[in-house]
Order: C-alpha cells, then structure tokens, then sequence
C-alpha cells in the first residue's frame, strides 16, 4: 500500500498504453540490473497486481512485461537474452490466451501453461520469503554460542590424516586437467619415420632390379597388419615417391588399390 | 596409578581391580548424566549418540542421559540441543546480546546463495538444473562455492534419472547454526509442502531449456568414467 | 548476600549506593544467574567478575549469581571453577578419562596422498603403473602405506595381466568417510567446473602458496576452464 507506484498503477490498469503506465516501466528498465532474471522481473511486475498471486491475471502480466521489453527497445536498452526469450515465450501464451482453444492443437492448453507460470512465480516468492525467514533465524556464533574454550585435556597424541570430499575431487580435477595440458605429443613407439623409411628404401633398391611389391620393403617388425604396419608403408611409399623424383627407381601400379610395385631405374643417378 | 585422580573408570567404579571392564557394573543414571554432560561440555561440536556410546562406559544408555540433562538444561543460560545426528550444548538464544565480543562477523550472503541455500533447505536433494528451474536464472559459479566453503551444503546422491545429474544436500553444519533440529524444522517448510510449493513441476509439455545443460554434464560425466 | 555461604571473594561491595538508578528494572537473580552462566560458557577465556558487571545489565550483582550458579554445579560433570582474577566453567576433573580420546591432532591428507586416493576412487581397480601413469610421478611407498593404514584403500583382485599386477580400490570407511554410498557418487570434472570449485582463484579461508607447483596447475585450469 505504501508502493509509491500506486497511482501510476491505477493508470496503468485502465490504460496499458497511458503516459504513467510507461514511465513505470521505464523506471523499472533503468534498475533492469537489479534483477535476478526474467522469472524476477516477472514477480516484481505481479505485485503490481495487488491480489493474492493463486488469482493474478497471467495474461496482464503478459501485457506488462512485453510493455516492459518494447519500452526497454524504446530507450535502446539491451536486454539479456533470457528477458527476450521470456518475451517471445509471453507473446506466444498471450496469443493462445486470446484466441478460442484449437481443438486440433496438441500440447497443454494455455490455461495449463498460464497456470504453471503463476505457481513458479509463487514458488519463487516462496523460496525468497523462506530465505528470509532462514536467514533471521538465531544463529550460531551470533545470537547463540558454542562452548568458548573447548577442552582437550588428554595427554594422549594421535595423529589423524584426514581430508575432505572436496580435497579428494579437487585433487583429481587438478590431475585431470594437468593431463589436458600436457603438449601434444606422438607416440613415437608406433611411427615410422620418413628419414628411416627413406635410408632403408636407398640401401635396398640398388639390388632390386625386378618389379617388387613395395610391401616387401617394409622393416622386419613393421609388417604386421596395424599401426606400425600403417605408418612403416605410408613412410616407405612417400620415400619411394621422393626417390622416384630423384629418378633412382620406378613405380608402377596395374589399377586402382592394385599393388605397388617398384624396381631401381636403370641408369639411374650415379 | 592409583595416585592418580583422573584415572579410567576401573579404578573408580570397581572394587576389583583386576575385573574386565565388561564386568563392571554399570553406573548410574545421575552418573552417566554427568558424563554426557561433561562430554558435550568439552566438545565444541555436536556428539552424536553413537560417539557418547563408544565413550561412556559399557552398557550406559547416553539418549535417557540426553534426555534428562535436556530437561536440566531448560530455562537455564545454556541448553541442550540437537543438531542433526548430534547433540550440543549452546547459549539461549535470547542473551546473544551478552555476548558481543565472542560474535563472529559472518560474511554477508548474496541474495542469490540465500536463495540456493533455501532452495537446497526446502527441497533436498536437489539438482542443479531445479535449483536454477525455481530461481528462473542460471547459477552463477561462485554460489555453490561459498556455500559449500561455508559447509552449509554438500554434494548428496545422484539422481536416478536420465544423466544421473549430482544432487546437493544441506549439512548438519548448516542445521547447527540456524538452530535447527532438522530440515523438518525449517520454517513454514509443513505450509510450504502442504500448498505443493515444494513439488517439482516442470512446464506442461514443454521440454525446459535447462535440461540441456544437464544433458551436457552427463556427457561430461560419462566422459570422466569412460578411461 | 551476605547471609550466602559460598559467596565469592571479590564480592566486596554491594551495589553502589551513588549509582543512578538504571532505567530498566535490575532482572531478578536466577535470570542474572542465566546471563552469568551464558557469558562464562561462550567465553574464550576466564571472565573476572569486574568483566561480568560490565557485561550484565546495570545493577546486576555477578558475584551472587556467580556463587548460586557454583552451587548449583557443585557435584554435576561440569564445575564453576576460579582460574586468576576470572573464573570459568570447567568439566569435572574425575571425569578427565572421558575426554581422553578427544585429543586427536588432525592433519591434512598429503598432497600425493590426497592425489593417488583421488585417482584409486575414480579409476579403481587400478595398478601401482597406472596411478604413476596418470599422476607422471613415481609412487612412493609411503603413499600407499599411508593410505592402507587409514584403511581408506587396500588390495583388489590382481589384474589378468602380464605379470598379474596388484589392484588398489577404496574400502567402504573411505566410503563412510566421504559421505559416499558408492564412488559413482563421486562428481565429475565438468560437475565441480560448474560448481565453481576448479576456479584458481583462491578460496576464501583456504591456504595457496604453499607450493608453486599446485598454483601453476590452478593457472592451467583457469585456462581450460575459462571460455
């Protein structure tokens, strides 16, 4: 009753769209920080309403905020998204509200979800005024106390690692993401390198004056179907690309994933 | 040894010294009175009655003993009071004003953390994704962080639901300072249920955006535990 | 007053007789009683009846109340004792057995131990090999020791390996401990990131700096975490 936004209020329910109805709401936009989201802005704007929040006006209240957001695009005020989405989300349940139920639509009835909206607000209100009951509580350490001095009178010493949950999953995050961290590197073990590849591939070919798979080049130990057999051919075939360029041996291929085969070029570079 | 006067009960209670303690005989109630008293007088956190049995002698019974110091207690400057599992000694709370210089300055909380301490309090376990669901807004990092810093609430079990999100729980802690019994003793919390206040109701037919973000952290969680 | 017998010696005057009389009417003895025993319970240190006059409301008489409420204490498992110029409420010293078990020195977990308990609750069963893989340092025997003797961890089965490697795994007290029905209870990475508790900021009341290498890796985290 003290709201000094009283008469403004009475203006603002005769005529949405009257002078004092948006001043009101540009009052509001200018302490739009000041609320904890869309879902609070919302509760504020239903106190207006003055009537117990089991029989407020869902579809005034609608009005009301989508009022606020058009005066907060007005005055170039950027809302947050959520305070958009809500508008969007008002807009629609006005909407239905509005028009004849579709019997062919699916879903809850805008009186369901109009309903719903006046239990979350109520919900929320209730929470806020059980905070504040909680809160004004006697407390420890303020209105009640604890034994001052506590007595340790035993001569007896024990000691008693101890830590807490939190130490446990801290530790572990700190473990985690140290490993995150660690610089990218490869698993050296299970790669071929092109310089070995290449080394090997010019020792041997001199020899190889017949066409020879290329598969048969491959080190001892790298042969077998996998990684280290991926990595070993896809280094020996780039090798024998690279020797191929310097012109020491040919490659020929009869089709398409057939086998390549080389053999040393003759006449090759000396 | 017998020179001592603070020896263990054998050396007080029995006539024979060489008797095992089980033996003894079993102190009276005004005695095992005394001893929860002086127990709980020396802690300064909440006994529980399973730590009063281990500590007295056998086959006291420290919940009679409770009960009668409870009503010795009653109306004096100090009372007996239980805090979750435990039992503690505290000053009435209408002389708190006789004790300014022992007050310690609590933090002041955000009205976001009473909120999400509240909302813990009146509907625990709770899920991350309800709490931000009630408040209408995302929980920003640094609340849960005070107060579980605070030890007002502590992670609880995980929900048997899809993603099996954590839940949080207040402490006994929490029950201590605000002076309550248990969560049943919270404000209005028989009004709050009665009128479905504390029901968890999602929007009709509507798949709340909130979910998705739980969503994610199942994915993160099952990331965690698949190596 | 002076008819009391076990009146106090540093009651050596009554109320001055120049005293403006208070505006509040004197509260009546057992209430002043009920202030005394209050003050002296919450306080840290013993409280000298001058301390008390200057604490109770205005024409209180401490040195009475105190000498009711050491009557009134005579014989409990609590005494009104005289330390100095103060005195203070002590448990009785023939029940000094009692508190023996209180006197445990608590101390935090090692940063290794805390370390390698973290990973035996995430990854368990888990080899000596794998907790040195993941935390990059070798284990010291120490550690696993320590940890053994908590009964926080022992020995699961051995892993079908080459050559059959001992498991570790966490017993049902770390369980209790930790307030964890199983370790699936445990939160996740991306759990504690929303909770706030992986911020590198340091937490109010929680010590940093104590080695540099646990606030490099909070930097490492911020980074990850931050985006």
């Amino acid at each position: 009753m003290t709201d000094p936004h009283t008469t403004e209020l009475t203006a603002a329910r005769s005529a949405p769209d009257s002078v004092a109805a948006r001043l009101e709401d540009e009052a509001l936009i200018v302490d739009v920080d000041g609320f904890e989201g869309p879902l609070d802005l919302l509760l504020t704007l239903s106190r207006r309403q003055k009537v117990d929040l089991r029989r407020i006006s869902v579809l005034q209240l609608a009005e009301q905020y989508l009022g606020f957001v058009e005066a907060a695009r007005k005055l170039r005020i950027e809302l947050a998204a959520d305070y958009l989405v809500m508008a969007a989300w008002l807009a629609f349940l006005k909407s239905r509200l509005l028009l004849p139920p579709d019997p062919a639509e699916d879903g809850p009835s805008a009186e369901d979800m109009a309903a719903h909206l006046a239990f979350q607000l109520e919900r929320l209100e209730a929470m806020r005024d059980a905070s504040g009951r909680l809160m004004g509580r006697d407390r420890l350490g303020r209105d009640f106390f604890a034994r001052g001095m506590p007595e340790t009178l035993s001569i007896e010493k024990h000691t008693r690692h101890t830590a807490t949950l939190l130490d446990l999953v801290q530790a572990y995050a700190r473990i985690r993401t140290r490993d995150d961290f660690r610089p990218f590197a490869f698993d050296r073990t299970d790669v071929y390198p092109l310089e070995t590849a290449l080394e090997r591939l010019r020792g041997i070919i001199g020899t190889t004056s017949d066409w020879t798979d290329l598969a048969g080049f491959l080190p001892p130990g790298w042969r077998k179907a996998g990684n280290r057999r991926r990595s070993a051919l896809a280094s020996t075939f780039a090798a024998s690309l690279e020797l191929a360029k310097q012109g020491q041996l040919e490659l020929r291929q009869s089709g398409t994933f057939a086998p390549l085969r080389v053999r040393a070029r003759s006449g090759g570079a000396p | 040894m017998i020179d001592d006067p603070a020896q263990p009960p054998e050396d007080t209670s029995s006539a024979d010294p060489n008797a095992t303690p089980g033996l003894f005989p079993v102190p009276p109630m005004p005695e095992q009175e005394r001893m929860v008293e002086a127990v709980l007088f020396a802690a300064a956190d909440p006994v529980s009655v399973a730590e009063l049995t281990g500590r007295l002698p056998e086959g006291c019974d420290p919940a009679e003993a409770l009960s009668h110091l409870r009503s010795r207690y009653a109306g004096r400057g100090v009372r007996l009071v239980r805090v979750g599992d435990g039992w503690a000694l505290r000053t009435a709370p209408d002389l708190g004003w006789l004790m300014r210089t022992e007050r310690v300055e609590t933090r002041r909380l955000s009205r976001a953390a009473t909120e999400t301490l509240a909302i813990v309090a009146y509907h625990q376990p709770v899920t991350r994704a309800e709490i931000e669901e009630i408040r209408g807004v995302s929980l920003s990092r640094g609340t849960i962080d005070q107060l579980m810093e605070l030890d007002w609430i502590r992670f609880g079990r995980r929900r048997m639901t899809p993603g099996r999100p954590l839940t949080f729980v207040v402490t006994d802690t929490f029950l201590g300072h605000f002076g309550l019994e248990t969560t049943r003793d919270l404000p209005g919390v028989k009004e709050l249920r009665d009128a479905g206040l504390l029901d968890s109701r999602g929007m009709p037919g509507v798949q709340h955006g909130l979910d998705d973000d739980e969503e994610d952290g199942a994915e993160g969680q099952t990331e965690l535990f698949e190596d």
